[in-house]
């Protein structure tokens, strides 16, 4: 299990108690006998404390484990799952978005285009990625790889996990909204097998951009939303304390997608996350793109366009009256 | 006679004429109103008969659905479709309000079943499908139904072989449709691209306001894009864009009027020759002034009419 | 025919000439009687300079007439020959270049898409459009207009007339070469019937990028080069005072063209430029355009493909020896 | 046996060795050079070695065309085509210096025919056509001679389905050769355009310097952009661009590390390392893992090879 430093709101509790756990095992248990008994017990109510906390998240503790900074990146996939990457850089037009990762990498022997978000693992490689939320060139970028990966018969394995597509000045004067629309154009014709994992935040259009598919893989800490929790709170609430409230109103969680017929799989998560096992979640991981893949392969070009589109046409569509 | 004129006169007979249902229902009562954008006095009979555009300032007040599509279709021609497509609430969405509270008073509020509508007319005598956003319905957010009815529009064109045209006024997805309001943006991008393979004109107008998940999805993928004058247009609102980046915003931000400049409208045209310039551009893209089509063309005689 | 601003250096003499004449005509003719003779003479005099100056203009000087400021320009043209236009801005990424022109005419009945390079008529326009020399964005304006034309089955009519691609910093920074070769395979490949109308400076790369396809029709004056005269003397000479001599050597005149199997037709332009008599010269190029037009549309859409494509591969053919 | 090598066997048996005619033609005699990047004294053979990059400092030396050639192309498997291809001068072009005494003179100096060399070879096992641009040859400048040659190179490999790979260095158009020059852009972007259709594979390698005429055609239509350390790239030379804006050019302006941040060129990539990632490239681009591609599969067994 990995060292982690960033602590969870939530599990202050927990990390209170194993502070006085320390407290208690620094002491002379020589001296006091009951010492002993006390420090088995604290062990004791820690662990059943966190089966308690983690086997039940609700979806805003959810959301922020999405957002754990020591979560596996879409750069600890590419590197954990592909071999042989060769980065492709560039939308051949402005500029490369360092926000977007595009290549080309081979999974248990499959030759795949990926594309990816991509957060940084500290600061500075943070505010060269712009914190994982793309210009357009990203989703120029992204959509230039989706069509080579047509072009060239090979699959593409998507990663999604942003905050969102970057609301900046620039970002809306290059056509943020354009760059976003021309990758679900691209994205809902394309001749070749789409796999998308969710393995952390999916914020809103600028997830979608590359966020659906042929098959939809969510992490079970993952979330894919329509909005944030704290932007629907500010919006319905004109307050953003109400970021719990609308994080489950939002139905935003890995089930709530698979339950809403948007997403395929849960990749279960180690306790407390994938940051506690990221060498676990990201073989999980693998096997599961894999599985798809290789289903995936077998299906003709045509029939997966029709097959895709049809699944999202038949989304909402349950819920309408006439 | 020719065809365009033969479509006229036929269609004229078939389509039965759509009343604006709910003209006006948003203007106060008095006869008299002041324009937000000149702040004169205006005869609110003389703003109506110029479609809400402010005879002293050109200033474009906001339209319903109807008033739109009625100004754009041939007279008489209008016909609508899927006129009674509800939304039944799929999260069960209660947080602040409940969402079926919200959908009531939207409906009361405008007499419309949703926030789009849709339906079939004759443009500048070319058979199309015409699409307008009513701002007042949930801020012409796009929930299921929108995104059904968006996307049945465009394969009703497709089937139908007409044109589509999409005037947009929206805040963006439909927050208490949660996820099936994001995964709208898909459903329509994929319509279109269906519609777009089969050969076919889109033409998108974009209202004010238009932004979110609506701007980045269907609108923009069209073959030309116009848009309103004064419009604001764009992904994120500007007030997130200015508390994001902490910067000022330039001048013209988002406007209809510097989209051009920046590449991604053809053309800001004034509301009272919208018409006219839509019947324009439909005029080249139904042309196929090279035969050799085979595939593709665009706008022949529609098929399954003569049932 | 139009009064006429702007005199060209070789035109000088016969400036001189005129000036000396108006003299003469100021003078009383009744207190010299030789003097009516003397203007007779000298009219007479300079009408045949005039003929013998213009009827055998140098590739040099015809380069100067091209750059004219009076010469009609593309928005001339498209006023002149198409109905019902619509102009089409942007280029769906960066931004609109007014250096291009791009929009949809009628000519004699036929609907077409139109592109072509837009010189300003006067200081302010020159700068707003950049003297008509286009930034990459122009380029995707014009390839995106090609699309369209493409899709919807429409010819395309483009007008040449740019000293070059603009040569600056963000220019080269947005993909220069880039925006143009994409025009040129679009071009290339172009499944409907492409018009080319030299209409004055065909400056190299930029001009080409809107400058080949089916029929290339060239204004008697117009030129269309690898490189200017000046700079080709500037590089041959290091010197950029041999421009009369690289002119002629780079063989860039319309007839030069038609001879080379470039160019197909010569539109004849009145004596001294198409300045002299616009209205004469639009009414010979909607014909020339009209005929080429009629002829193209009777193709069937892979057979002009294919023709274009092997108009292309024989140029240079021939002067390959193996 | 794996299929590729199979192909290497097989190839290696029918390919004959085209020796380097001309390596280090322009090297002066000394055994000892001075690096134009770092100043150090290097020796010859070890720079050589080393494809003329500098041990020292990394810098990237000239390299002629077949140098770039056989590093790129599997042992023994190159063997050249159009190697004899000269130009007739189409414009008897005589301004200055007459043509045809520069093209004797580079002809003279360099040993090859024109300013470019194409041929067929194995690439990491795939079946290709190479081409690399000798700036040596009247700055590697493309005529009718250079635009026919590209224009085959493309034609034979969509014939045989090979992929192509590419290193380009060029001061642009042939200014010798007028408007024929100019034309050559059009020329082998149609190529392009016709290989492309195929769904083969292109692969570009930028060299220094590449400019004009030349980049703004067939290189950068490429599917995968590759270029070299420090290499300079460009349309307009930035003399040029210097005089004309009248402005400092930022630093690293036109480098290929500064078009990999302008979204232009995928990678920087060291000399030393090129051919195992071009491989590498194209292990992918010729591997269609997705089965039902019928048409515009890309580099299965050649046509036309059995023979
Ligand atoms: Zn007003
Ligand atoms: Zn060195």
């Amino acid at each position: 299990m990995a060292a982690v430093r960033h602590v969870m709101e939530f599990e202050r509790p927990i990390v209170e108690l194993e502070r006085q756990l320390e407290d208690l095992k620094r002491l002379d248990v020589s001296a006091q006998p009951e010492l002993a008994e006390e420090i088995a017990r604290l062990e004791s109510e820690i662990e059943m404390l966190k089966d308690a906390l983690y086997s039940a998240l609700t979806p805003w503790e959810r959301v922020q484990v999405a957002r754990h900074p020591e979560r596996p990146k879409t750069q600890d996939y590419v590197a954990a799952l592909f071999s042989e990457v060769v980065e492709l850089r560039g939308d051949r037009a402005y500029g490369d978005d360092e926000a977007m990762f595009a290549g080309f990498g081979t999974l248990d022997g499959v030759r795949c285009v990926v594309i990816g978000h991509r957060k940084g693992k500290n600061t500075a490689e943070n505010i060269r990625r712009n914190f994982g939320s793309p210009h357009p060139e990203g989703f120029r970028k992204a959509r230039r790889a989706m069509l080579l990966a047509e072009k060239f018969g090979l699959p593409v394995v998507s990663f999604l996990d942003t905050a969102g597509a970057y609301p900046g000045i620039e970002a809306e004067e290059r056509g943020q909204a354009w760059a976003i629309a021309e990758c679900l154009e691209t994205l809902a014709g394309l001749r070749t097998p789409v796999v998308v994992v969710g393995i952390g935040e999916g914020g809103s259009g600028g997830a979608l951009a590359i966020g659906f598919g042929d098959r939809l893989i969510m992490l079970e800490n993952a979330y894919y939303s329509v909005i944030s929790p704290e932007m629907a709170s500010l919006i319905l609430f004109k307050d953003p304390q109400h970021a719990a409230e609308t994080a489950s109103a939002l139905r935003l969680t890995a089930a709530d997608l698979v339950e809403l017929g948007i997403a395929d799989e849960v990749v279960q998560e180690p306790r407390g996350g994938a940051h506690r096992d990221p060498a676990l979640v990201l073989a999980a991981v693998e096997a599961a793109v894999s599985r798809a893949l290789r289903d995936l392969l077998g299906v003709p070009r045509d029939e997966l366009v029709t097959r895709r589109q049809a699944r999202l046409a038949a989304i909402g569509a349950a819920f309408v009256r006439e | 006679m020719p065809v365009s004129d033969w479509f006229r006169a036929r269609e004229q007979r078939r389509y039965t004429v759509a009343s604006p249902k709910t003209a006006s229902a948003d203007l106060p009562d008095g006869v008299w109103l002041k324009c937000a954008g000149c702040k004169h006095t205006v005869y609110r009979g003389d703003l109506e008969k110029n479609l809400n555009v402010c005879p002293h300032c050109g200033h474009h007040t906001e339209l319903t659905a109807f008033e739109r599509l009625l100004a754009l279709a041939d007279d008489g021609t209008f016909e609508e479709t899927d006129a009674t497509m509800t939304s039944t609430d799929p999260l069960r969405f209660t947080a602040a309000k409940p969402y079926a509270e919200t959908l009531a008073a939207a409906r009361e509020k405008t007499g419309l079943s949703e926030a789009v509508v849709t339906g079939r007319a004759l443009v500048g005598g070319h058979p199309a499908v015409l699409g307008a956003m009513d701002f007042r319905f949930i801020g012409a957010s796009m929930g299921s139904v929108v995104g059904e009815k968006v996307s049945r529009a465009f394969d009703r064109a497709r089937d139908e072989r007409r044109a589509v045209v999409f005037v947009t006024a929206s805040g963006g997805a439909r927050m208490q449709e949660g996820m099936i309001s994001l995964m709208q943006m898909a459903k329509t991008a994929a319509a279109v691209r269906r519609f777009s393979d089969a050969g076919l004109p889109f033409v998108a107008v974009l209202g004010n306001p238009t932004y979110g998940g609506v701007t980045a999805s269907f609108p923009v993928l069209a073959d030309v894009i116009l848009a309103e004058p004064g419009a604001m247009v764009g992904f994120a609102g500007p007030k997130l864009v200015e508390e994001t980046t902490r910067q000022s915003l330039p001048k013209g931000f988002q406007t209809a009027e510097s989209l051009v400049r920046h590449g991604f409208v053809d053309a800001v045209v004034p509301r009272t020759e919208l018409a006219q310039t839509v019947a324009r551009v439909l005029d080249y893209l139904c042309a196929q002034e090279v035969p050799e089509a085979a595939e593709g063309a665009a706008c022949p005689v529609p098929r399954g009419e003569g049932s």
